[in-house]
């Protein structure tokens, strides 16, 4: 089944404006009764991080989110969906990645957005790296075996 | 064929890409990076634990079983950490 | 256990500004990995709805809210939480509810904000008339037996 | 003792809210609402199916099995569908 929205996926140096990119998806609609949107967010690890430095595959990593994007338009009844991944680096404190979902019910909206989520984190390509808070270059950040076990409970799940 | 590392696999092979001519005998994901191993000491050290790697053929992310006739782009790079 | 933060909870007539409610969760902090906002907007049913008008019970509304954040606190450890609720009259395709949870990891901070709009739902004191497109006043929006189904699902499930 | 109503439970009772006495016999919530009823047409027409009320004492939910005594507020409304 094709997805019967159009999902905006961008990947950018600069930071993004949370607020526009979800008023872009209810603009001029009044058939979207939920808006679901996730901010993920560079930490400081206690104070010994200053950023985290993002590589990404450009190219793939557009391609991939959008293949992700339309499972996700498969799976539930989406009104829209927007994905901004940045790369580059990211000072503690500040936004890495967006993801908004809207659709017509609320559970559709949450589920979809943390689907896109879990495949995110174990499919886009995107690499993180530590700047430490005393000034030097710190080691490339591993990947979670919780993000594996996330992605993989979605497996096994029937939307309501 | 273009090949394309990234992340740590970039750093330990010392290039972001290059161009190769790959022998006939490599058919498979699995012989390239055996291949590549062989180049050289940064190849050896970036591809030691192969089943780490991961690989995508024209942007689309493939197993290592999977067969490279045909690609443009073979990339390789660690698992990913985005999102 | 009670929570490690202080939710931020209001009924007010007016619209509300989701990137500043949800900036307000994060301003000056760098421990927190996730932000979930939800927003609820009023659909006009295909055409049928020029509005919803929202009858509150003041006092109880807040109280029992706040009710609601603080077993949410309990079940997450959630950095920070922020709910508005409008009452009054509002047109199709404008906000009625926000809901934004913060979290250091993003599983806690989804669970949480879809939690709370399940009790939100089912337990605040707010109930919803119908105003046709038409120009007349419709009926009251009855209860969904899908919310009391959506709430019960939480007293099976435990975080991860 | 003060009662409050909301969205049609207060369209048919026809007030928001209201001061009553009650006598010593009505000790519960549904002692309450059986007393309402007789109080006139539009109590009855409210509270013609009881077990569709929602009652609070004190804005704090409550079953109807729960003694009103001390009680300051308490309020009958439908099942909420705010959110």
């Amino acid at each position: 089944m094709a997805p019967a929205f159009e999902p905006a996926i961008r990947t950018q140096r600069a930071a993004f404006d949370i607020a526009a990119e979800t008023a872009a998806l209810t603009a001029g609609r009044s058939d979207i009764g939920a808006v679901v949107s996730f901010c993920g967010l560079c930490r400081d690890e206690d104070g010994r991080l200053a950023a985290l430095e993002l590589e990404h595959y450009p190219g793939m990593a557009e391609a991939e989110i959008g293949r992700i994007a339309a499972q996700a338009g498969d799976r539930w009844p989406l009104a829209g969906l927007v994905v901004v991944h940045r790369y580059g680096v990211i000072a503690a404190g500040e936004a890495i990645v967006l993801v908004a979902a809207a659709s017509t019910h609320r559970q559709a909206a949450f589920e979809a957005a943390s689907f896109m989520m879990d495949f995110l984190k174990t499919r886009a390509p995107f690499w993180k790296r530590e700047h430490l808070a005393d000034g030097t270059l710190g080691g490339w950040v591993e990947a979670a075996a919780a993000d594996d076990e996330a992605e993989a409970r979605w497996s096994a799940f029937t939307p309501r | 064929m273009k090949l394309k590392y990234f992340a740590w696999v970039r750093e330990r092979i010392g290039t972001p890409e290059e161009e190769v001519e790959l022998p006939h005998e490599v058919e498979t994901v699995r012989d390239l990076l055996d291949w590549l191993k062989a180049r050289g000491d940064g190849y050896a050290e970036a591809l030691r634990f192969p089943e780490a790697i991961r690989v995508a053929i024209d942007q689309e992310h493939v197993r290592h079983d999977e067969r490279i006739a045909g690609a443009r782009e073979i990339a390789l790079f660690p698992p990913m950490t985005g999102g």
